[in-house]
């Protein structure tokens, strides 16, 4: 919360193979509350761009409204960003994608954005399988005016002002799953090697990757009798599995014992190396991966880690069959068929 | 009874049931007019439901050229449809003709004196002939064309080819088609005297470059030579098929001849709200981006138009407006969404128009838009409505010039944003409101900025300050005003003689101008006409208003929209243009327009002169 | 160096850090004027965001009444922000005062001679005398309020009363507050001379009637009175604490005394259709029913709205206008919603608006909108905005007349069903363009109907026949001209001498107005004055717009909205009215005004009289 | 498709306890395609409101756009009805039953009008518990504007034009259950002593009633390669239950072997008696009821039957503690709280 940021690079900074330091990564200052969990997110952004070496000018920002849609202002100053509507930032990410499909797509939202106006939107998106990130800043809550329950807020909890919440919670993890989303994971605000893990897997994956991040609003949704304060956290989490995530060009054939994890290959190459620690579920297995979140859910159990991953999905490009090459790559040459083919259009008029 | 005696110049009017294929077959009579070298007009008018209702096809031949519906009774009319036929026997003129099926005995109370009514036992030559109950039903269409090729003396291998035509491909249908034209051209020919009072005969001075086409085909063959490559929509009659033409053009014109893949992308949202969103993505992300919609669509869409105006991302949003408010009557025609969407959206928005009359223009102005959006940075929508878009028209062809390269506005590359010191998204370096963009991953260190619905400063961060705010909403103003240069100008047309008189249009109302002057110029009134192609207003617009007595404004509306937009935005006395609205539903008359002037015209005094002229003597 | 000297008319600007607390200490020190009979009118400036960010408070005091933004330098500063401070010393009035926090020293650079500059250690007291890091934070701000007093000679006696009336229940946190103000009170004593330049005294003549709140709680108040029972809501910025006031005010007024259930429901919604969907249903089933909103929110609603207007729904939405357009300044307020709202929606819409000016109006109003709204069975929108919303205002109380029976309009209850031989929901019995109703569930065999978007004839059965369509919507005209005579009328107000100039202005521009009218009048201006306080306009304004050779429009937008509709509506000649915009995002002052009307009027050459009176004399 | 409907009543048409004969329950005349599964679907409205002896103007018909949006009309005219805005009649469903708790609400939708546009509002109304009974008249196209996929078409089914769909379908039955409704079907058009023992359960039931009712498009989705014809129904149907009725009026203490059937009693007293079939999940449980639907949906298997019933589930009302009488029954009298208490509101603000 200082008033201005520093341009300083320490010379000891950690380069990656770009030649970059996570400074390179970073964004404007934030002006959100201090301490709150979508910071650290946006901390965890930066770390997994910078260890996956992305360009970050090839990266796009999209969002919604909401203190966690203004958070991609604060990583990756180098990448253009694009703060559309409350909740209608699927659709936005959705034909920049198809304008381009050689940017990394990052969408960052919140549970209101997200579960609430923009849950048609969510569930949308994720049928067309495309390929991006999408991370939901998930507090519960509307941070932005106030202190309302979301459609995340867990059944039976309170709010801030003593409310209690009848309705039904949605789990987003579900849902993502449901609408045919091919990585699906959870993470939390507080646990940044997780995330930074999740995240780089999420970029690696082509298709749908969501991740759900529990960010606990230090403001408006961290007291007791609330489902997502750092508390209720803590007492409720699971962790399905340890994930390590092995870049294509490191070297995935250090032996490890069979029976204690499980490798998956993602389509670029690079591997995800899982360990389980108390699920026994296979998180490549769809109907897996959806009893033991309905089974979560009935329990009141927060599972985290990676839930749901079919490495060999399809993103939207292959669905629509479009070019290899960017249609906002493409000229007048490409595009205009030109008068001769024109006359003959005509003559089908005649 | 005194017949109608008329050649090339006549309405006939089908009354069929919906879902019977009956449009297609209506649709070859319009085609064979064509096919004369006869200016044609046909209208479709259709019921909002899927078969088994009342539906209309009405189609005016007039080698003078008006193509305005006619609106009166109908010279001929060929009724199918058991549910309307009293309605339908009642829309034949005095002295005209109604081709029915007789198979079941018409009511004698419906019998008219002054008409001829010739029955055809249609449904029982398809009985006999057909056993495939789909093909009795259809073939009853085909039977009714070949009855009026007889009667009106249509060349008979004129529908033949035309036949040969539509069926390339699947020719095992060309022979029962022909067939059933035959069996109805022999019928009637063995029941009455052919040809009867109303004939046709290849125009005298055809003109051979004129198409037959609907402007939803041609908006959409617009977007593809504009090079519009990203597209999300959503379903809604009556802009549907300028999606799907869109997809047929691009599968035929887009797809990469080495690989296969598609130079395109178009995608079915889940409403119209997703449907502009995607077509913003695609255009922040430097592609040629539209959608299309109608109606409750454009309400949906207002959020979003808003954002775009503020963040000012170049997208065409092709709107196809059908009769309002709320759902209204979907498959009928109005212009009704002049204001919502010139002022689409909360707070200070304006938004750029363009009123398309005809499908050539809908073609032109399909591909300008992509030009005026990305050199305005703004979204840009197209005005058409469903009669232009559904219905074929009579039009001049479609042209495409090399010398027209692509306008992509004011645009940095990563080779000149290096040569840059500091890039300010929204610097108003020129001074015409419009600021340079940049695409989205140009360039690794210069250039990147957080596009926004926010206000912002010149250099696209966030800010609260009022005098910033104000900077930047009155560089939107100016930019306005930069684009009455840039869009489409009115057409004039003058009349030979001094008029004093002035008819101010736009859109479709332009196929029924040339019958209206000619039935002013009857009675004496001789009016010039000035057709509005664009909002913002030119300043022609402004100056032509100011040189007559008395200015018509026409409308397809209840509220005068148009007019209200030039009173407002030209500041025109409002008491100085006369609103003609017409809003049922259906094309707008000659007829319609011209009473209206000749009311309005007879009820200024000659001491009224407008309060204009006035000022202008006592100055 | 000369210091102010005043007594009762003073500006104090508090600067602070938002999310700190200092909202709540502020508003006391408003409270404090207002208990000393004083009319005040505070203004929150705060950011988009929940914490850390600059904020700002703005108190003005006048004896005179004069209860707009006064806009030029503050007489005394608070301030607290070191992100701030800059600009904050800045604004200090020549011969003002600054009251900062000197724990840490002022870099000397921004010493100013002209002003007094009272460093307190508040920091350092709160170190002290605090362990908990909130009451640290907390207090800080209590201790500049205490400080305040001392400095314009504010008994003590009243912060301590209202300090006991704030916490009552919460007892314990009194001693520490007052603890507080003391310690702020008695340490700028002993630093310096104290009271200074700028005091206050007891009115002379309070207003002992007087209220101080701001317009959305009176709003919601109005909603209770009124009898809303059905609200749906989606949270922004500024309209939530509209839905949160009515909920309060629910819970205490309207709670079943036998069972403890509930006499309304509210639910919040998934978004603004949500939200408007259910006032819509709720209303459709006999319910009074509303929704609030904001900005995007409104666009969002623009396809129900149109539904609402054609199926002829009699809802309430309460607008709070903020900067538009898109998300534009969330916390800044503007009158720019007035051609989005009057024209909402795709077709030919025309929407009853309504525009309170002071929160006793907004209580009215909010009862009033459920009258209009369901006598005229059609959407009612209440414009407010962020400053009349958000802000305390010193107003007159809220008053109820038992005299005035809920107007439920034209329902037919059972008992008139069973005497009706046929009912027809949009049959204009009456020849007012209203028709009457029946709620769902009446009787067991009359009255049932659908109710839909589309066109349908007086019976509401379904139809696409252009002549019933067009019935419908002439009705639908005839019904808005039958609404000028039942809502809320101008409030004009004549000065003494004969004025031949006018203003129109609308909402809160009303709190600058007798400044501005003082201001003009010491320049010799004289002016009359029209309140619009509905749409459609009531004959009486285009009757006084006609009586002035100039009248000047004041909007809170960039566009001149207001002036676009008088135009429109009236048909008055765009060139007669003389648009007055203010569209920073900061409440309008008086100065802008005066200085503008004096600018166009000097303008005015002598010759250039108004069209309309020109063609009055030509007559 | 007869042109004029008569009113004629043969005398001994069924009366039902309210005197009622069947064609009192009757609406307009259909303009739907001949054959079209809605009309099915109005004529099982009938039957089942007939049955249950509802009165029929205390029923409100509520919809969106759509042929099934329309249907409405052709059945109980004797009740109210709003054919409201395409894929957002969910709210004002909700709108009209805060404002009378009393009445019987009958909602009918488009898989389109409640799976793409309205997915949003129809997660949320069942989030709100409502007390109403939601079909979706589902035939996996969009039949009003003439034959596009919507979002319950199956994946890789083909489109009448031959286009294949590649995007994940919405199973709106487990969605349902997902978002905490409480009593949850599937029936098809062709199945009317089905589709009536479901209906009258669901209107019996308190709280969010969804059926789920498979509608076959003649005129665009009845090809082969449909996931919507009636021939793909036949294939892939997998009956889970056989039902019945029994409403509280009746005998319900027939004996019957205990391990044949479970008997589910609901709120008011009436029973729903399931008979197994093929399956062994027990409706009255979540999990059960979830990981059958995902396990069917997995294999291609269209289940039918009532698939999930909770007799115990609260009504949006319970949620809300809205007084009992209805809202729109209050008067001046009870809603204005007066110029006295006024007074000390005023006070309070000075
Ligand atoms: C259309 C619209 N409606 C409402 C708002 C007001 N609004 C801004 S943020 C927000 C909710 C944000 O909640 P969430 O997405 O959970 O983000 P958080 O602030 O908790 O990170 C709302 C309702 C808006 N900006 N636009
Ligand atoms: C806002 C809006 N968008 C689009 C439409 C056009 N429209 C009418 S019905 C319909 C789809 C109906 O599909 P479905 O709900 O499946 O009903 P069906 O006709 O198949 O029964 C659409 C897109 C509309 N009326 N309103
Ligand atoms: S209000 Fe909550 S979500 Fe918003 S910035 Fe503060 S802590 Fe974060
Ligand atoms: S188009 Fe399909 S859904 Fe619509 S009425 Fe015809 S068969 Fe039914
Ligand atoms: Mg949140
Ligand atoms: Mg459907």
């Amino acid at each position: 919360m200082s008033y201005k940021k520093s341009h300083f690079q320490h010379p000891s900074l950690k380069r990656n193979e770009l030649g970059l330091t996570y400074r390179d990564y970073e964004g404007s200052l934030s002006t959100l509350c201090a301490g709150c969990g979508h910071d650290a997110i946006s901390a965890a952004v930066v770390q997994a761009c910078h260890e996956l070496s992305l360009p970050p000018h090839r990266v796009a920002k999209m969002s919604g409204i909401g203190c966690s849609s203004k958070a991609p202002t604060y990583f990756l100053g180098q990448a253009h960003g694009f703060n559309s509507v409350h909740g209608r930032m699927p659709s936005v990410a959705t034909g920049a994608n198809m304008a381009n499909r050689d940017l990394v797509y990052i969408g960052m939202s919140g549970d209101g954005d997200t579960s609430n106006i923009g849950f048609g939107q969510f569930a949308h998106v994720i049928r067309r399988q495309m390929n991006m990130m999408y991370i939901v800043a998930n507090n519960g809550v509307y941070g932005l005016t106030k202190g309302q329950s979301s459609a995340t807020a867990k059944m039976g909890s309170t709010s801030k002002k003593g409310a209690v919440n009848p309705l039904a919670d949605i789990d987003l993890a579900t849902i993502a799953i449901d609408m045919g989303a091919t990585f699906v994971a959870r993470g939390f605000s507080g646990d940044t090697a997780q995330l930074v893990t999740l995240m780089k897997a999420a970029m690696a994956h082509r298709g749908f990757a969501f991740i759900d991040i529990v960010s606990p609003c230090v403001t408006f949704n961290n007291h007791k009798g609330s489902g997502y304060s750092f508390d209720y956290f803590r007492e409720h989490a699971e962790l399905v599995n340890m994930s390590d995530f092995i870049p294509i060009r490191e070297d995935i054939l250090v032996e490890v014992p069979e029976n204690e994890v499980r490798e998956v290959i993602l389509h670029d190459g690079s591997m995800i190396r899982l360990k389980h620690v108390a699920h026994e579920h296979d998180e490549t297995n769809r109907l897996d991966a959806l009893s033991a979140l309905h089974k979560a859910h009935h329990d009141d159990t927060v599972l985290t880690g990676l839930l749901y991953v079919d490495p060999n999905a399809e993103d939207m490009h292959d669905v629509l069959g479009t070019a290899a090459r960017p249609l906002n790559d493409l000229t007048e040459k490409e595009l205009c068929p030109g008068m001769s083919i024109l006359d003959s259009i005509n003559n089908g008029f005649r | 009874m005194k017949m109608i005696k008329s050649v090339n110049e006549f309405v006939v009017r089908f009354a069929n049931v919906n879902g019977t294929g009956s449009a297609s077959a209506n649709g070859l009579f319009a085609k064979a007019m064509f096919k004369l070298g006869l200016p044609v007009s046909p209208k479709n008018i259709f019921p909002s439901n899927i078969q088994g209702m009342p539906t209309f096809y009405e189609v005016r031949v007039s080698e003078k050229g008006y193509m305005g519906r006619r609106g009166d009774l109908a010279d001929i009319v060929v009724a199918m449809n058991g549910q309307s036929i009293v309605g339908d026997i009642q829309n034949v003129m005095p002295g005209g003709y109604l081709v029915y099926d007789n198979t079941r005995k018409l009511d004698p109370a419906l019998h008219r004196d002054d008409i001829t009514m010739i029955g055809i036992p249609i449904t029982e030559i398809c009985l006999r002939e057909y056993q495939d109950p789909k093909q009795r039903m259809l073939f009853k269409n085909v039977i009714y064309i070949g009855a009026l090729a007889a009667l009106i003396d249509l060349e008979f291998q004129i529908l033949v080819d035309l036949i040969s035509k539509q069926f390339k491909g699947k020719e095992k249908l060309i022979a029962p088609n022909i067939h059933a034209l035959e069996m109805g051209y022999q019928n009637v020919k063995s029941l009455v005297e052919c040809p009867i009072g109303i004939r046709v005969r290849a125009a005298k001075n055809p003109n051979t470059e004129a198409i037959l086409v609907d402007g939803n085909a041609a908006a959409a063959l617009g977007a593809v030579y504009g090079g519009a490559t990203v597209c999300g929509w959503y379903p809604i009659t009556p802009s549907t098929s300028v999606i799907e033409n869109f997809g047929t053009y691009c599968d035929r014109l887009r797809i990469d001849p080495v690989d296969g893949t598609k130079n395109f992308a178009i995608m079915q949202a889940e409403d119209e709200l997703s449907a502009i969103g995607i077509a913003i993505g695609g255009a922040w992300n430097g592609c040629r981006s539209f959608t299309s919609t109608s109606g409750p669509g454009i309400s949906l869409m207002s959020e979003f138009l808003g954002l775009a105006y503020f963040a000012e991302i170049p997208i065409v949003l092709i709107n196809i407006q059908r009769a309002g408010p709320s759902t209204g009557m979907p498959t009928r025609t109005q212009q009704s969404d002049v204001l919502s969407c010139a002022y689409a959206s909360h707070g200070d928005t304006k938004q750029v128009l363009l009123f398309p009359s005809s499908p050539a223009e809908c073609f032109e102005m399909g591909a300008d838009a992509f030009d005026f959006a990305e050199r305005l940075q703004t979204p840009v929508i197209m005005m058409s409505d469903l009669n232009l878009g559904m219905n074929d028209h009579y039009s001049r062809p479609f042209t495409w010039s090399k010398k027209r390269p692509y306008d992509r506005g004011k645009v940095l590359n990563a080779e000149q944003l290096e040569s840059i010191e500091k890039f300010g998204r929204y610097l108003d370096v020129d001074g015409d409101g419009i600021c340079y963009r940049t695409i989205p991953g140009a360039h690794p260190t210069k250039g990147a900025y957080f596009t926004r619905g926010t206000s912002r400063d010149a250099f696209a961060i966030y800010t609260e300050k009022g005098e910033e705010y104000v900077k930047n909403m009155d560089r939107l103003t100016r930019k306005f005003k930069t684009a009455e240069n840039i869009i489409s100008r009115p057409e004039i047309t003058k009349s030979k003689t001094k008029a004093r008189h002035a008819i101010v249009y736009y859109g479709t109302t332009d196929e029924a101008m040339s019958e209206t002057v000619d039935l002013l110029a009857k009675a004496g009134v001789v009016v010039d006409l000035l057709r509005i192609r664009a909002f913002p207003f030119h300043s022609d617009i402004d100056q032509f208003i100011g040189d007559y007595e008395q200015v018509f404004v026409v409308d397809q509306n209840r509220d005068a929209q148009m007019k209200t937009l030039l009173v407002n935005e030209l500041a025109i006395a409002p008491n100085d243009l006369h609103p003609i609205c017409n809003y049922d539903g259906l094309p707008i008359t000659a007829e319609f327009i011209a009473q209206k002037v000749m009311a309005l015209q007879a009820d200024s005094a000659p001491g009224s002169k407008k309060s204009k002229a006035s000022m202008g003597e006592m100055a």
